[in-house]
């Protein structure tokens, strides 16, 4: 069986930037979490943190334009924008640890119907990258998370419980897959928008936790196409 | 006083025994003390221990891999002993996976905290960070104001390896940008610190004094990089 | 995004609630946002606590021993509940003297902490400092390395009253020299933070990334000094 | 009997500042030890630190010349020197528990001869002023002690054990008094200067611990006449 088309990163990440709210401090994780950054709502400003101590920097510089000393918490040129500041490293984890961050969007291997992530330890491998994903996962207030809804060879990623070491127990509240938006609940996942052609038995089907179906259950939001 | 500026990055290394632990900074390829590596690198020390965001990056540039690939570090202690995405195979990856170095890996801001701690006098602290992971086993837990926190230590250096944009003669340090990360938390953390200057070395009261990044306390020996040094 | 700044101080701390935890910086009579508090002791605010390093000074200007004065404050928490010098009796000393103010003393570089503490998200930290000091009494000790450490908790706030020297729009702060002592740990530490500017707020952009005391994130609310402000 | 001459307080402080090394990072209490900064040796430079976050200050500042921000920690108007800079209240305390102050001069009311003082808290009264004391006094690399060897009422200072509150424990290692000079060593004070035409049979009898006379004594020094 040939399978429906499913969501392109883009649209998983413009879904997760919807809800940020005017003023939101974001901190985007290495990644497919970075095309966050693509989504551009004229009615409210996002302010970026970097663990790299950078705070209020705008877009990827263009090419030759770049900076050299200037790169967000993925070692891409990043531009200045008016009111950026700089700490440094043991200041931007003050800010993290305090706080200060609204949301966190990260990449994960699996989630878990409890809320637990896994993204910094591959299994068989000795050793893992962490970087500031602890730290970001216990700390900011909302943690969102961008995957894909299936590992390459098909297994699922939604999980009852992870199988690979977690990140922080408990962390995620909203989950975008390539198949839908998913909230985390008491109760478990909640599917709250599906992808174009996807049913919610389709999506089950591909998930290892039972999925509740929410009641005003709709097709997944893709941002208004851009003006320019 | 003591005169702080040494002309080339070997003498100013030239003491650093064996065994000794340094600190590393940089973050995205900035803000890395990569002349000072080499200088260590050519000098040859051996059984180092490094403290470094990472274990070195995949491009061509001298970076803490460097002294890894060498065989001159015993032991890393940083946030990310795998990379990123599984094709990035450094020279420490390949050592680790065969047990050649040892590594212990910290979060990033606990790493940062850790350091800072050991700059300024505490003797331990507790964080969220980690709890309920594995990197918690094993470790002091405590419940606080109703969440739960594990007791993390100091982590002081012998050495530090620091990449400046403006010094003066006294050592106080201004960064540009990114450039920044860990570089004042490691000065801080280090007994001895070890500053190469990307754009000048200037008399003192030549900076503003509200506008010093790291205060020349901090500071034992001052290199400029010459034209011919490695400026990224 | 909100707009932060406020047309006057009194606006500005309309809405604070008896029974806050506020923060006052200052020493040695810099960096007191005088106006600020000035404004909370015409708006009235009672049952308060105070977080400063003194309990007001013997100057007739406004600082936070007016809150005191005038049994707006029910506690404070300083490094000094008795003057450097006997003659020194500010109302403070009177009040507490006949046990009409609360206090809890703590050594300047724990009080310092404490707030940085709370501003990071550190659960609590050990120190040496007090340690064999009335002081320590009653307070977890613990050692660490041979050497002997209390455990001290973070120090928040609800409302942190900043002077700076100069603001921009989104709340970046810098600081004129001395001026700057506890202002940026308290920016940190409270909830809420309200600045009182004496030179200028300008637009973003104006001021250098790399020359930024507190970082706007910290920033609630900004009034420029009027020409007939408190200055000094 | 009329009592002997004793040091003046500006001599008592020299006697101390005679000790600094080059390059020496110092503090000095508000108050007496503040007159260590009249000592001048061409051959040494000083680093002023002051508990409010200004490393490398210069003199008082001459009346009119005041910079209104500017202050040392006893709130007095002083000079920007040179490579001075500025931290906050949390970077500067991390220099002093950092252990990066080479010598801090404090009064006291008593000093044992443990090597305990005690100079926050005056008996009978409520509260006392620590500042920044007991930090500076756990953790410079050596405190030193400038106060008068007797108190108003003639009681001795130098105590076989504090009676005050400490201020820290064991952390004295030199004293300058208006009698002498006297180190702690883990027997005791040990007087080492005495002041001109005091004998130690003299100072022993206004001194409640049990002196040491070192082999060397010798009279207090002065610090050569000033040029200007």
């Amino acid at each position: 069986m040939a399978e429906k088309p499913r969501l392109e990163r883009q649209a998983m990440c413009d879904r997760l930037a919807m809800e940020f709210q005017d003023g939101w401090i974001v901190n985007l994780g290495v990644g497919m979490p970075t095309l966050c950054s693509n989504y551009v709502d004229p009615s409210k400003e996002f302010i970026n943190h970097s663990e790299n101590g950078v705070i209020g920097y705008g877009p990827l510089a263009a090419a030759g334009k770049e900076d050299k000393h200037l790169v967000n918490a993925g070692g891409q040129h990043v531009t200045a924008m008016p009111g950026m500041s700089i700490v440094h490293h043991a200041d931007s984890f003050a800010m993290i640890r305090g706080g200060m961050i609204d949301v966190t969007v990260m990449g994960a291997y699996e989630v878990a119907e409890n809320g637990d992530f896994a993204n910094w330890r591959i299994p068989n491998r000795k050793g893992g990258g962490i970087g500031g994903a602890m730290d970001l996962a216990a700390c900011a207030k909302r943690v969102f998370i961008a995957m894909e809804h299936s590992t390459r060879d098909g297994k699922p990623r939604m999980l009852k419980r992870c199988k690979l070491p977690v990140t922080a127990p408990g962390a995620v509240t909203l989950v975008s897959t390539d198949l839908g938006l998913f909230e985390i609940t008491p109760q478990g996942f909640k599917l709250v928008e599906h992808a174009p052609g996807w049913s919610p038995e389709d999506i089950q089907e591909l998930t290892e936790a039972k999925l509740i179906i929410a009641d005003d259950l709709r097709e997944f939001r893709f941002r208004a196409p851009c003006k320019q | 006083m003591k005169n702080k500026i040494y002309q080339t990055f070997d003498e100013a290394v030239a003491d650093i025994p064996d065994g000794i632990t340094f600190m590393s900074p940089g973050f995205g390829g900035v803000g890395v003390p990569r002349n000072l590596l080499a200088a260590l690198n050519r000098q040859g020390a051996k059984g180092l221990t490094g403290v470094s965001n990472n274990a070195g990056n995949m491009d061509d540039k001298v970076d803490v891999g460097t002294l890894v690939q060498a065989g001159q570090v015993k032991k890393m202690i940083c946030a990310f002993t795998a990379p990123t995405h599984p094709s990035q195979v450094t020279p420490f990856v390949t050592m680790y996976n065969n047990d050649e170095i040892d590594a212990e890996l910290v979060p990033q801001g606990t790493l940062a905290e850790r350091m800072r701690a050991a700059g300024a006098g505490i003797g331990g602290f507790y964080t969220p960070t980690s709890v309920g992971t594995e990197l918690a086993e094993g470790k002091e837990h405590r419940e606080i104001n109703g969440r739960m926190h594990v007791l993390e230590n100091p982590l002081p250096g012998d050495y530090a390896f620091i990449r400046a944009w403006k010094s003066d003669t006294f050592g106080n340090l201004q960064f540009r940008m990114t450039q920044r990360n860990f570089n004042p938390i490691m000065a801080m953390a280090a007994k001895i610190t070890i500053v190469e200057v990307e754009d000048e070395i200037v008399e003192v009261g030549q900076l503003d004094p509200d506008q010093i990044h790291v205060c020349g306390i901090y500071v034992d020996r001052i290199v400029k990089i010459p034209p011919d040094g490695i400026f990224d």
